[in-house]
């Protein structure tokens, strides 16, 4: 290591939300440790304190904070279909009909996956993608938010 | 009373009304961009909705997803705060027509004050003195100096296409009135390729002086009293006062009553704000903003009345069971606005990651914000970070208050217009008053 | 007035004090031990001088260094806060000599009031009640059944060498005072080897009220309203309310007209408070504390008279221009303690680097405290961190405030206790005011 | 590694938000810590802003913050005495006198460096060590705060 690299080294961990970078090269040894963030303290602190205050509970059972937050940095190989508005997810082109798309079932590029309704338009939702679905993560007249993520598929698969 | 209320905004308005939610027992759902994710207001609220990514039209002007995310978590009503869709008639009425409650005046009303010509209209059916002037454009150098010595001098003359200060001459008596018509006209002629011009009274640096008022559905109106609004930047209020200084008791009682008589006239329902610009003798009506504005917490700390809190039983039907004759002004009050912006190049938005954080606090002091630290502030919103409210028996301890506030309170990581609100507080002209609606501009802050 | 003033205190008081010092535009010297090097008071004050390190005899209470300290520094005056040297009448009279001013009563007045019986003795001759009983020990039952009597039962007979409740009985009727009398006695001998007892009224559940009191050199005397402290811990006041919601009007004028009474027959000058206990019915002076206390920007709150700028007005020989009448009470204020404590450990102190703070804010909100993100609360001294104050219209618009003031409130990195402040203001008796001296330990709180 | 590229490192760290660096070159190894103190970036930025609300500048020449404040973290060979109370430093034992002690001056374990005045009384400072007196760190009758430095003795010379 020169002293090219260990100052881009320095610049990286200064950009980063890094606390600290350990490296050795003989036996290989890498010890990065990540800064405390303060938001997620901040909101796992928040929620006790919330519910010690008796006005936490979510009261519409089809929803809850949690549900409706993008979620992040989740590493693998599968592929989601997100949804583009805010709306109600409905899983069948009907009541009582079947659902357009079941885990085990594959999907094509266009192949409609749900339907999402807003101000009262029903928008059909497509893949984007081909592949085995893998998981679908919204029930039924669940309430889906902008980039929540509703049909997982493993092109791979 | 409502059980569930979304705050269709962001920042330290949404932050204000989530906590007067929590304060009167209602549940709320936050909206947010993407980008908004770590914001304050997501961390506060019950529930949350990601609204959309990238131009605010997408998020926080997305009227079909906030309206769906009311919907999807059954919110009864919508707090619109100020700014993006709170003087958005139709949102009002898609709301309405969704059986959502809007928290603000009728989309009717809104559409009528939106329109700067419909209201100085209804201003004058109400009584409510506006800026003199000639009705239309003036077709002749006669036409124009019988206009003139009608409304009095100094008047403005004003190319009706004009911008920018261009096509615009100030004549200060009949003898330059002539000179003043025609360079006007010509100037507006060559820069527009169109000569019309208008006459109207010239205010030379006015005070902006407005009047904040409660309506509820049953024809209750108080107001709570008048800020001073003066000290601005290219027409962004940057620091604001209650009561204002400058009024004389009877220049006090008759604005009050004109801007009751107002909203009498429109029979204004929920918080509204009269502004008037006032040339320390008479005041003039300039417009009418339909919603809760940025300095509301100054109104706040000289009536003790919760202004949000009335916003919202106002829109549940509440009676306003406060009576004028309940309000008992006392004190002071001074709102800085802190923005993240660099006075030193130009005041530009300065976003980033905020490393250190310390508020000021004590006795007297007020911050509204929505900030902790390690938060990053977004490019792509408004630069407001907090206010710093400050109350104290006189105008003079409000100001030695926000002296000490303001010096006390650290933001580091991006740059803030702290140090220049402080050249702001501790300035001589200030602090005697000597300020009017272009004295920051006129002023060199570069020392 | 002063030029500067030297603060010979630490914490949140320390910072209060030259936040006020600053509004006064009066320059600070703040005293340091080495443990607080980083504390928020040194960062604050115009200068430092560290007065020493250990134990606090050897620096916050190190008479010899803090006075020299004001004269190096050319200080002309010591603000003692509360606690420390703030009741010390030699650290009084030492100053005094020495040319500086000590920021309180006469050195003599504190001597007075410091010693109980003498206060009590002076209280009974101002006319002021006191808790009715024995003036020394009973020689016979015979005698001890005439005191219980004439004072009206129930009464406490207690151990006049006890502690710690034992040689302590109450006696509910003439009927049991025999047993009662007997059992105490003998107890006493065998815990105290001495048998000898008082008989006094006893109260039971009181509330403990007390009534702020201000007074110039020049006998002007006024009260800032009473407060009720009846929430406390090990004598240790946890939370306080003004105004006392418990008392009727009648209840209160009387309570106001002994409080100024007693301070009219001492002659007293500056801040101080009478405390009292009430039954319900009846009150009784306990002790005067001679000096600002912890809790007194509740009074603040409701009257819009800062304290503390007035005992520093008040010893810079200034006329205590505020009349009794010019004052009006509005609203009721909360203060919670928040402390480096761990509840969940029978309240043990909680030291430590404070990791992640946010304050609450927005309307109606105050915090005093000496926080900032990162700082490190030493083990050394008092674990008050900071005082969450609240303001509302009502007493359940104040505690509805203090809710999501609380709910708001984040110190991770060292155990607080601020989640019990949130069982309290919860609590339906101390909502409906059910509350008395002892109910915080009479109550489980684990669940 | 040679002298230019450790300066360049120290000018580097020096200028960056990071902590600590540390390298080794048998075997290699590399640390790097990220700052988080908080404290000093406040004190620092508090100041201007108090000169900016004009209630800064200490009015008594003899005194200021820094000077009471007693110094920490100086790593050398040299041995300090340090005022044990708060008062005025004398340096001679009365007007007109020669100083007690002068750079260049070696003293002994128990001699005089200098008297402190406190409350009226005139208080003797001795030093604890023997050597070099090789600075005095505080003006005739200037006040001195608990702990602090007031002379510099080398006791390796």
């Amino acid at each position: 290591m020169n002293i090219k690299e260990i100052r881009q080294l320095m610049s990286a961990l200064e950009n980063s939300k890094l606390d600290r970078l350990e490296w050795q090269e003989g036996e290989s040894k890498l010890v990065l440790t990540r800064r405390e963030e303060s938001v997620h303290a901040y909101h796992q602190a928040y929620a006790p304190m919330r519910s010690a205050h008796e006005i936490s509970a979510p009261t519409v059972p089809e929803m809850n904070t949690k549900s409706v937050v993008p979620a992040q940095e989740e590493v693998s190989h599968l592929v989601y279909v997100t949804s583009p508005i805010v709306g109600t997810y409905y899983a069948a082109p009907a009541p009582g009909e079947p659902a357009f798309v079941r885990v085990g079932d594959r999907v094509k590029v266009g192949d409609v996956v749900c339907i999402i309704e807003a101000m009262k338009l029903m928008n059909e939702i497509k893949s984007q993608e081909e592949g085995l679905v893998v998981e679908v993560l919204v029930d039924n007249e669940e309430g889906v938010a902008y980039g929540q993520k509703i049909v997982a598929i493993d092109p791979t698969a | 009373m409502f059980q569930k209320i979304l705050i269709a905004n962001r920042g330290e308005i949404a932050v204000r009304i989530i906590r007067c939610c929590r304060e009167l027992g209602i549940k709320t759902v936050a909206i947010y961009a993407e980008e908004d994710r770590d914001a304050l207001h997501t961390q506060l609220a019950d529930e949350l909705v990601c609204v959309g990514k990238g131009d605010v039209r997408n998020s926080y002007l997305n009227i079909p997803n906030i309206i769906s995310a009311a919907r999807i978590t059954g919110a009864e009503a919508v707090h619109p705060g100020y700014g993006f869709l709170s003087e958005n008639a139709s949102f009002a009425r898609t709301l309405e027509e969704c059986g959502i409650v809007f928290i603000g005046p009728k989309a009717d009303l809104i559409d009528q004050m939106g329109d700067k010509s419909n209201a100085r209209q209804a201003m004058m059916n109400a009584g409510v003195p506006v800026v003199p002037g000639s009705k239309q454009e003036i077709d002749s150098f006669a036409e124009g100096i019988d206009v003139a010595k009608s409304i009095g001098f100094p008047v403005l003359i004003k190319a009706s296409s004009g911008g920018g200060g261009r096509g615009m001459r100030v004549s200060w008596q009949e003898e330059d009135f002539k000179d003043a018509y025609h360079a006007a006209k010509s100037e507006a002629e060559i820069a527009f390729g169109h000569g019309g011009v208008y006459v109207e009274k010239f205010i030379r640096n006015p005070r902006h002086i407005e009047v904040q008022i409660l309506g509820d559905a049953y024809g209750h109106i108080i107001h709570l009293g008048e800020r001073d609004c003066s000290l601005q930047r290219r027409n962004q209020k940057v620091l604001e006062e209650a009561p204002a200084a400058c009024l004389t008791e009877e220049q006090r009682v008759a604005l009050h009553e004109a801007a009751l008589q107002a909203a009498r006239f429109v029979q204004y329902q929920n918080a509204g704000t009269l502004e008037f610009i006032f040339d320390g003798t008479a005041f003039y009506f300039i417009e009418m903003n339909t919603r809760v504005q940025v300095e509301h917490p100054v109104s706040e700390m000289i009536s003790s009345v919760d202004i949000i809190a009335w916003q919202i039983r106002i829109a549940a039907g509440e009676v306003l069971t406060i009576r004028q004759e309940d309000i008992c002004f006392s004190g002071h009050a001074i709102e800085c606005r802190i923005n993240a912006e660099n006075p030193k190049m130009n005041f530009m938005p300065s976003p980033g990651t905020i490393e250190t954080l310390h508020l000021p606090g004590g006795y007297g002091v007020r911050i509204d914000g929505a900030l902790y630290q390690g938060i990053t502030i977004p490019s792509r919103f408004d630069s407001l970070l907090a206010k710093v409210i400050v109350r104290g028996n006189t105008r003079e301890e409000a100001i030695k208050r926000m002296q000490r506030a303001l010096a006390e309170f650290i933001i580091e990581g991006i740059e803030t217009n702290i140090e220049f609100q402080l050249k702001l507080v501790t300035n001589k002209d200030f602090m005697e008053g000597n300020i009017h609606t272009g004295w920051i501009q006129e002023k060199n802050w570069s020392e």
